[in-house]
């Protein structure tokens, strides 16, 4: 119960270093909105926002540093919601 | 009053605001399953709806988020550096651009308002079904998303007070640090919104 | 055991704070205060609601209007859900006892959160005013029932709005309630208490926690996109704009099952806490239950389509979900097998609480097997929406839920108040209110399954009889109610000292006085063996 | 209850239903008796010392297995009694469209006949086409075990034979707002023959409703508004359902709210055919907006006009 100060410190050039993977990351998703992919459109702009919000959770979000029973936790969360969505399009999607 | 409210454990106070980033992201959960849906069923309509958004003010939108959450995770390193005036400056500017962003969406939607393309309007009833749906989620999310943005802004000038007074320090910063998940949170959705909305055409 | 402590300390009740009176209690944040704070609100709800349900069964005495209009009706019913469902089923058991006891139990003196927990509570009044001021003001009372299914809920004239936006904020109540425990779990069990030495209440609370924090923003999303839906016309569930009702259904759905096990886990919490205490043996099962309660938590989530079998969803979602109501069954069975095997070879102590325990066995397994019948695609179409389903859902969160509760009073009860009640009234109440119990729900059994719908003001000839019988049941049962709820209150203020331990039970709670001191232990102890290991008793003690 | 065998659907479900009351039905007897028994065989006055006993993993896993397969087992019952009922309607089948709305049913049957009974004959496969025009209702014949919600703006279809003449209660189960628990009519299902000449015949009331003595001149209008479904809020005898009744209507000063305005009117032909076009317009004071739809799309002008004439009688 005396672990207040779990978290250790990070460089600031950590954070700048990850600011800027993101801001390209914005800038390929924007780029590739311009090339035809047809269906794989929605499926690369969600993967590159998944990846986006992977590097905040993982940097700014302290991730990297935590116990991983937050990771299970999100793990868990994240499950659910992919579970409800796949059960919600088990209906619309084999109508 | 109980005896155990002197009592502290901030790594209980994180788990807390884990628990309820959680909450949150299930709440925009909800509507992405609409939106999913909705999208699935008009599929053109949705294409051609998201054609009349401004893709410029999403674009912009994005990075001022990005940065804003790169200052205020910085701002904990100075906290922790006891480096208070850096981190005060940080946290201005994460404040700085969050209401930038608030502001860019203000012209965003009252340019949409201004063409006569709001929740109930008669041009939006002409436009046909799948307009508006596409419309009325894109006012709901990310009118919902700006309510968050509006409530980390309140969270971190707590901060920014407390910081200033020197009630958060380098031996007790969790308030900051939640804030900062919060933001981190508010973040994320619109990580997710920006393709859906502005990119996916 | 260690009473040594009695007088070293005020006890919850009496002790003084900050605010004199009632403000002490309005804005106290002791978990114990706060826990008899929920428990005055959802009684004082529960027997209104109560009495609107009489008022129904006795409408429904004859066909044709015997005592109210048909919008009365339909307004009662509503009435009669929400308040049941959002006010008193859903917060009851954690809010009651889960506050009152999670710390005695795991050895804590508060919450974690205890500002916190005090907010939730005042929330829960806000919610509470909020979803009621929709029978006073404006229009019409709603009356769209607590589903508040789509088109209908836009389109009829009633003030349902007030009572959407009751429910959304109950909803935060509900979040921030289980957001505490969960972190009170986390970080504040006494020292040596392992989880697995954790007792059956609080991790049944545990896995309930968890549903409320993850089902419960999908309906305060669901229900804010009903309010937008009302008064912008966006069109999210609007046909007539392109909206598709079933996606209401489902949301609602994907929220409202898992409701029902957050009603229902903590219920079976406590009748595993009840059922060793009082065969003074140890739960059958230990790790069964947890492993049962986490799986129940978990696959709980997903059979919301069983509530939509008749809705038009495709085959293959009829199937998984069908398939996954059937598989939700095993760790129900599996629990009540273990409950069954913990009072063989025990030494049974036949009082109030175990009778309450006990016929909460015998309603819990009709309630749970005529859900099979319900799961089952085919027979699902014939009694979707009949009285069947109505007779199945009050088996189960009444029965389970309402009996587990009066169980858990009857048990903590010289815990909480420090006295004792006449159980020679208690029991003749319960005897009272389980006939009339199967008297009025049993009929309506039959009634669905000859083809009465329900949420009908009026009905057939041909269906008569049995309604009859279901009208005398409601009075019978709510005459037992009577004698069980004046017997606890006049004990309340007028029974005799309770011992610190009445029932030679041997969870944390008991070792404290009764009622418990402000910061409930004065060393918080330290725990070396499991919660129910009644073998350290001697003989002697156990036939005490 | 489950060896009646109306309809082609039935007798699966009631296998179903066998199968699972059944098992059902041997547990909870069994799992109670032994309740009662470990009561009486081990309360403290008889059994004082309890045995410590914790648990058994053999015992644990036999539990969970054998109630798995016993209810794999109900479920394939169920899905197998439940997939024709999800499967297309014979080729043969005889369509009748079906229109709900509240608070009634309305049948349109190929050769444009339309009732509020469902004349259907015996040992033909019936397809019902149906609608809903207001809000979700659901089509329930209790004897044929078929049920099927219907929700506005999705059509949707089920179909059935039925296996012996009677008169069957339909009713729907989708509460739908004030008068749902009258939302109820009769399925006639007749013998080949005899379905025939009624087919053929130029009967369109049904069986249920009462002959009214009313003016020749208006008695189409009066079946008109039966068979619309006018009647399920409106009455003719001056009592007050939702709507307004039709008894001395016509000619009546009423105060109606147009917008937000109150302003008073006089009941004439013109304010009766906004009332059916266009009915939230102007609403009589003390009556709720919006439950009431458009009928344009239902009633024609020469039709309207009957109704009006029949109105005019009702003094």
């Amino acid at each position: 119960m005396n672990s207040n100060h779990s978290l250790p410190r990070i460089r600031y050039s950590t954070y700048l270093w990850v600011l800027a993977v993101l801001l390209a990351l914005t800038l390929i998703s924007v780029l590739i909105t311009y090339m035809d992919l047809g269906r794989f459109t929605i499926l690369g702009a969600l993967s590159i926002a998944t990846g986006k919000s992977f590097l905040v959770l993982w940097h700014y979000m302290h991730l990297k540093h935590e116990n991983r029973f937050y990771l299970a936790m999100i793990a868990l969360v994240l499950l659910v919601f992919v579970a409800v969505l796949v059960f919600t399009f088990l209906d619309y999607g084999l109508k | 009053m109980t005896p155990t409210e002197s009592h502290r454990d901030d790594v209980g106070a994180k788990i807390g605001m884990w628990l309820f980033i959680f909450t949150e992201l299930l709440l925009f959960g909800g509507l992405f399953i609409v939106y999913a849906v909705y999208r699935y069923k008009n599929p053109v309509a949705f294409h051609f709806a998201a054609e009349e958004l401004n893709r410029g003010m999403g674009i912009l939108n994005t990075i001022l988020l990005l940065i804003s959450s790169a200052t205020v995770a910085m701002s904990l390193t100075a906290v922790q550096l006891n480096e208070r005036g850096k981190s005060l400056i940080l946290i201005s500017i994460t404040l700085m651009l969050g209401v930038l962003f608030l502001v860019n969406k203000y012209i965003e939607w009252g340019d949409k308002w201004g063409h006569g393309i709001y929740p109930g309007s008669e041009k939006l009833l002409e436009l046909g079904h799948g307009e508006v749906l596409f419309f009325g989620l894109y006012f709901a999310m990310t009118g919902l998303h700006a309510l968050h943005i509006v409530i980390g802004l309140l969270i971190l000038t707590i901060a920014l007070f407390r910081v200033k007074r020197n009630r958060i320090t380098s031996s007790d910063y969790v308030l900051l640090e939640n804030g900062g998940l919060y933001w981190h949170m508010v973040d994320i959705v619109w990580i997710f919104l920006f393709p859906l909305f502005y990119l996916i055409v | 055991m260690s009473s040594e402590n009695h007088s070293c300390q005020s006890n919850y009740l009496t002790f003084k704070g900050k605010y004199a009176g009632v403000w002490g209690w309005l804005f106290s944040t002791d978990h114990k205060r706060i826990g008899i704070l929920y428990l005055y609100s959802i009684l004082s709800f529960f027997i209104a609601g109560a009495f609107l349900g009489l008022l129904m069964k006795l409408e429904l005495i004859a066909p044709g209007s015997t005592i109210m209009r048909a919008q009365t009706y339909n307004g009662f019913f509503t009435l009669h859900g929400i308040t049941m469902i959002f006010l008193i089923v859903i917060p009851g058991i954690p809010a009651v006892f889960g506050n009152f006891f999670l710390p005695l139990l795991i050895g804590a003196r508060d919450v974690a959160f205890p500002r916190l927990n005090l907010l939730s509570w005042w929330i829960y009044i806000l919610g509470a005013l909020v979803a009621l001021s929709s029978q006073f003001l404006g229009s019409d009372p709603p009356d769209t029932g607590w589903t508040f299914y789509a088109p209908y809920s836009f389109r009829t004239g009633t003030n349902m709005l007030p009572a959407v936006l009751g429910a959304f904020i109950l909803g935060f109540s509900s979040i921030l309630t289980g957001l505490n425990f969960i972190v009170t779990i986390h970080r504040l069990r006494a020292p040596g208490m392992t989880w697995l030495r954790m007792p059956l209440f609080p991790w049944s609370l545990y896995g309930t926690a968890w549903i409320q924090l993850l089902a419960t923003p999908i309906i305060g999303i669901t229900l804010l996109m009903v309010v937008a839906e009302r008064t912008l016309k966006i069109g999210f569930f609007d046909p007539t704009l392109g909206g598709d009702p079933v996606l209401y259904q489902h949301l609602f759905w994907i929220y409202s099952h898992p409701a029902v096990y957050i009603m229902i886990l903590p219920a079976m919490g406590i009748i595993s806490e009840l059922l060793p205490a009082f065969a003074r043996k140890p739960i059958f099962g230990y790790k069964a239950i947890v492993v049962s309660t986490l799986l129940i938590a978990f696959i709980g989530y997903f059979v919301w389509g069983h509530h939509m079998f008749t809705a038009g969803m495709s085959g293959t979602a009829q199937f998984a979900f069908s398939f996954l109501t059937f598989l939700v069954a095993i760790p129900s069975a599996v629990k009540v097998f273990n409950w069954l095997a913990t009072l063989y070879k025990g030494s049974i102590h036949i009082q109030t609480p175990f009778l309450w325990a006990a016929s909460f066995l015998f309603v819990f397994m009709i309630g749970g097997m005529s859900g099979l019948v319900l799961g089952a695609l085919a027979t699902n179409v014939h009694l979707h929406d009949t009285a069947f389903v109505v007779a199945h859902f009050h088996f189960i969160v009444f029965g389970g839920v309402g009996y587990a509760f009066m169980a858990g009073i009857h048990y903590w009860f010289p815990k909480m108040f420090g006295r004792m009640y006449d159980s020679g009234w208690a029991n003749t109440g319960w005897g009272l209110f389980f006939s009339g119990f199967l008297t009025l729900y049993f009929p309506m059994f039959i009634l669905g399954m000859k083809g009465m719908p329900r949420r009908y003001f009026d009905y057939l000839p041909e269906f008569h009889g049995l309604n009859v019988i279901s009208s005398l049941g409601a009075m019978l049962m709510l005459f037992g109610l009577a004698i069980v709820l004046i017997n606890l209150m006049r004990a309340a203020r007028r029974g005799a000292a309770a011992p610190d331990n009445p029932w030679g039970a041997l969870t944390l709670e008991w070792t404290v006085p009764s009622p418990p001191p402000v910061a409930n232990f004065i060393d918080i102890p330290t725990i070396v063996t499991h919660p129910y290991d009644y073998s350290i008793l001697q003989p002697k003690d156990l036939s005490k | 209850m489950f060896s009646s065998n109306l309809s082609n659907f039935s007798q699966g479900v009631n296998t179903a239903f066998i199968v699972i009351l059944g098992i059902i039905g041997f547990f909870l007897v069994g799992l109670t008796a032994v309740l009662i028994y470990f009561i009486v065989k081990y309360r403290a006055s008889k059994h004082p010392v309890a045995s410590q006993v914790s648990g058994n993993t053999t015992l644990e896993i036999i539990w969970t297995l054998i109630p798995l397969l016993l209810v794999l087992g109900m479920f394939y019952f169920g899905w197998v009694a439940w997939k024709p009922m999800e499967s297309r309607p014979p080729r043969n089948a005889m369509h009748i469209k079906t229109t709900a709305r509240m608070w009634n049913w309305s049948f349109t049957y190929e050769n444009g006949k339309v009732t509020d009974t469902l004349y259907i004959p015996v040992g033909l496969p019936v397809a019902l086409d149906m609608e809903a025009l207001d809000v979700i209702h659901s089509l329930y014949i209790p004897v044929f075990r078929i049920k099927k919600d219907i929700v506005p703006g999705t059509p949707r279809l089920t179909w059935f034979i039925a296996n012996s003449p009677g008169s069957y209660d339909l009713f729907c189960t989708e509460y739908c707002g004030l008068q749902h628990s009258t939302m109820i009519t009769l399925v006639k299902a007749l013998p080949g023959e005899d379905f025939e000449a009624w087919y053929a015949s130029l009967d369109t009331t049904s069986a249920q409703s009462t002959v009214q003595i009313a003016p020749p001149a208006s008695e189409e209008g009066r079946k008109l508004i039966k068979q619309v479904g006018c009647t399920a809020c409106h009455t003719t005898d001056g009592t007050r359902l939702v709507g307004p009744t039709y008894k001395g209507l016509f000619g009546k000063t009423e105060i109606v709210i147009t917008g937000k305005e109150e302003r008073t009117i006089t009941v004439d032909e013109a304010y009766i055919r906004t009332s059916i076009l266009d009915p939230n317009k102007d609403i009589v004071k003390g009556y709720t907006k919006g439950l009431m739809l458009s009928y344009g799309n239902q009633l024609n002008e020469e039709e309207i006009q009957k109704i009006i004439d029949y109105l005019r009688t009702l003094q």
